[in-house]
């Protein structure tokens, strides 16, 4: 239950918002407990981009008559939203990709490739996504860099001891989760940065899991780079951020060539865009900018207090009814965490776990989450996961522990 | 619980899921593959032992789901004395079975898991440890994953 | 008038499929002529997106129940439904891109970057889009490679006798366009590809401008690479194609790490994914490769053949009427043509033309059109440009003919 | 024809726009700048010849559109003998015309471009030569582009 009054009005409304949430799977109603691999989106996200493309739609930039110059204005102001809620300092450093990995991607290629060298070293952490593992892998192996690994406590906090002792003098970067996508953990970036700072290294925050959960205010987290998706925050799939401060990004080379990413170009040579064009090669997601410009509004109308109390008092209210379920073991217990419960059920396998919650229209996710080296590290071929959004609801945890506890009877 | 739960998890296959047989490594094995199943992370490594041709003995070792390590356990029980060329046709009928529900030939105790084919998505976990025979038995070097399944 | 009865119904039908174009433009009926900067989108699109964000959306692959199913059935049905659509061999080709851009980045950074070497040569065509320009040159400052230009005859066509004449043992790659977005010009591509594999050269072709007119068949055209956006076949923005043969696909580097395109991840080492999975990290477009399904429907329900009767017979008749008012000049004079056309009328500036224009709602592009190389070539600081889509109607080439006039009258 | 577009092209513009002012090179001139447009492809190349700090003759080449010449043509006409931080001032106010439709100060005949604020896209067409101007009194090198204007 919610801890403020509107919480609770929040709650009881909020699942109306969601078209997808009314309706049954294989006869029961859907309960959708996978919002950290892709939220729901709520009408008003549906209805900006229909609408969009209904009314206002045509080729942005260099467009000469009104829909152009809507188009145009629509999706300068959706990056001017963007700006504003994660609190950037300029709308120039807010720069539009497909998502979390291909912003992770464009740092790798046009910043690591231009900054590291043979020898070089890039910390991540043993909680990354692969989308936080694998373009640093790639680069390390085209460079000759390497890769070092923050380790886990066994509360599933990372070990900031062991953090501070990875810098040297070769060091050039950190890239780290602010919130782990199957632990839960909520990271100290404020500390990793002001640590990384001191050896004078910059660091890139994959917010992914954090952006729909927090506030985030990237100047406050005094991060270099901090990256996400909108499909995850209620917004459209074909559209994520990468945030850069504007000095780093505009010492970067351009990663992508086109259209919109040049000044001029000749056969003799080419001279490119300002920020943030440079990084922007192509015909943008345009109807996707303005799906995320309604995601945010309409998590500003809702209001990230009111979420964070929401979802918090949601994981009180779940850790108390799953914890109760015989054979139920929770998978890292942190003090700070997101929506997130990994966890397993006696020895049943995940897989096992969620074909049997399917048939009672349970959705959760099973397997290792993209996240094999934190799940191999756990000592455990697979994980079981549940995570909540804005939606989610008591009734759906009711739901999900009647269902795990059919999931023992079938398999008894 | 539904009907097709039932079918799905029926007694002998949990049976088998939690209580293998012939799990664990074979000394004298002449081929080995290892079968990787990247939708839940389930690892088959499989061990066979050959003479002129026919199995003789089948074991496996690895970690999985209720329906793959039944599946790897059933498999290990009932193709021995076959040739490589035998096997593929018996994996051909059972793949039809665990798609459709029936299959050509009478696959005997095999039709116990006929009711994977109410569950498209657990196909592949069925077939992870035939595919990581049949390469074994091609000595093919690396390693197959279910991915090389056909799209359900 | 379009040449067969059923290509007259067509004309007076499909403008009401199109929700955007019923609308006024400084209180006059909306006249589009800019579908080859961007198309409009039928109702059936919209919808189709509409539908899976409110009945089937999750994250696709990996997924274990119900949601997540429809959604990678659905995700994997649009990419067999663009490999029919081009008729492609397996749908294993066909790689999910943002656009046309994206796509010839990911053949110069996968390919290129792996196959050429310094002193390297590569052929493109001066009537390229710079989407096809730059990339090659970012690709050429990096390994030290060569650019040569194809050159144009008066008439707009490639002059392809300069052509078979630039082939070098040191030629590695061919990029052309099918269809110019300025002259309209249709390449003749099996004839181009024919002479580059002669050379053992593959041949990329653009064919943003050709998938909305003309019928595509890419083992027919025999090309190594084929790439187009959705946004301008009447599909969303923030999705196009990759389509390479599967034997080239296979032997190259991935270019973006992340979720997906993985078989394995550990910090020891990463195995790849097999294609298409290898090019598409993270999570893709979902929704929009879904509204490009249904854009080929769409497509396919009118036909090809009765599109190109359509607009053939638009062309002619704009070709006569444009053709009478004193001062107009047209640029580019192909045979084979897009419908698409550039030109210039007295020394007004194209420009001016599409501020005047607008007051009518009479919706063109003015400018270089991402196209420098081939503006300047011209002798032009700008053209003006009007294109047709497959809801342009005799009624726009009439307002655009009294819009010109009034432009005259303005600037006289 | 709209009011608004006969604002916007008054004869004034259409006839310096067409014969534009102090058209061509400026042989002892000792500031030069390129302006860029990448919106349209207009280019202009100013010319400026100060003495004591002040503007003695501005002189510009190029191509545009009618609203980017007939500018270039007034501002090379009217900014005589003024200082780069007169020119900043005038400019300034110049900018408040062209985007609210008045300004501050009586700008004398530059007020026949006061209904380029009805049309937004064009703000950049009207200072393109302005942009150029200042540029070269301060001895930037390079070009200036547009692109640098805030966005409408
Ligand atoms: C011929 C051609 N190539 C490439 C492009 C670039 O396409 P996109 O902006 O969708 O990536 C365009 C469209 O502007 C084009 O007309
Ligand atoms: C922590 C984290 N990072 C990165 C990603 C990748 O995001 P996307 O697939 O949207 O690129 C995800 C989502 O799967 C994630 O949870």
């Amino acid at each position: 239950m919610c801890v403020l009054q509107w919480g609770i009005r929040m709650r009881l409304d909020i699942h109306k918002d969601f078209p997808i949430l009314d309706q049954n799977i294989h006869g029961r109603p859907l309960v959708y407990l996978d919002s950290a691999a892709s939220s729901q989106k709520p009408k008003a996200v549906i209805e900006a981009m229909t609408h969009y493309y209904e009314h206002d739609h045509a080729n942005i930039h260099r467009g000469i008559y009104t829909l152009s110059e809507r188009a145009t204005v629509l999706h300068d102001q959706a990056r001017d939203r963007v700006k504003q809620f994660i609190n950037a300092k300029s709308s120039a450093e807010i720069i539009f990709v497909r998502g979390t990995t291909e912003a992770i991607n464009l740092a790798a290629h046009s910043y690591g490739r231009s900054q590291l060298r043979a020898g070089d070293e890039i910390i991540v952490s043993v909680m990354e996504h692969h989308a936080n593992i694998v373009p640093w892998q790639m680069l390390a192996a085209s460079v000759g860099a390497h890769i070092k690994v923050i380790p886990l406590l066994p509360t599933g906090d990372l070990d900031m001891e062991n953090y501070a002792s990875l810098f040297s003098p070769r060091t050039r970067l950190v890239a780290i989760t602010h919130a782990s996508n199957v632990l839960g953990t909520v990271n100290p970036i404020k500390k990793i940065t002001a640590i990384a700072h001191a050896h004078h290294v910059p660091v890139l925050v994959d917010g992914a899991q954090a952006v729909p959960h927090l506030s985030v205010d990237v100047q406050d987290l005094d991060c270099d780079f901090y990256v996400f998706s909108a499909h995850k925050m209620y917004g459209p799939t074909g559209i994520g951020v990468l945030y850069g401060k504007q000095a780093l990004l505009e010492n970067m080379p351009p990663w992508q060539g086109g259209g919109d990413m040049i000044a001029q170009v000749s056969f003799s040579g080419t001279t490119y865009a300002p920020l943030p064009a440079k990084f922007e090669a192509g015909t943008p997601a345009i109807a996707e900018a303005i799906g995320l410009h309604a995601a945010i509004d309409y998590i500003e109308t809702i209001g990230m207090p009111a979420i964070m109390a929401h979802e918090a008092a949601l994981m009180a209210y779940a850790k108390t009814r799953l914890g109760d379920i015989p054979g139920f073991r929770f998978i890292g217990m942190a003090k700070e965490k997101v929506g997130v419960i990994a966890f397993t059920l006696d020895d049943i396998h995940p897989h096992d776990m969620g074909t049997i919650l399917d048939r009672s229209g349970i959705a959760i996710r099973a397997g290792h989450h993209c996240a094999m080296p934190l799940v191999m590290s756990l000592g455990l071929p697979a994980v079981a996961r549940v995570s909540f959004g804005i939606y989610s609801r008591r009734a759906d945890v009711d739901a999900l522990v009647k269902g795990l506890y059919a999931v023992k009877k079938v398999l008894a | 619980m539904t009907a097709e739960l039932r079918e799905l998890y029926q007694s002998v296959i949990i049976d088998h899921g939690r209580h293998p047989r012939n799990f664990g490594a074979l000394a004298n094995a002449n081929h080995h593959h290892e079968g990787f199943n990247p939708l839940c992370g389930d690892r088959i490594l499989i061990h066979a032992q050959t003479q002129n041709d026919r199995v003789e003995k089948i074991m496996f070792e690895g970690s999985g789901c209720a329906i793959s390590m039944a599946s790897a356990s059933l498999m290990s029980d009932l193709l021995l004395k076959k040739t490589r060329a035998e096997i593929e046709t018996v994996f051909a009928d059972f793949h039809q079975l665990i798609t459709t529900g029936h299959a050509n030939q009478d696959l005997g105790k095999l039709r116990v898991m006929s009711g994977v084919h109410e569950f498209p998505l657990r196909v592949k976990c069925a077939t992870l440890a035939w595919h990581a025979l049949l390469a074994a038995l091609r000595d093919v070097s690396g390693k197959v994953t279910t991915e090389d399944e056909e799209p359900i």
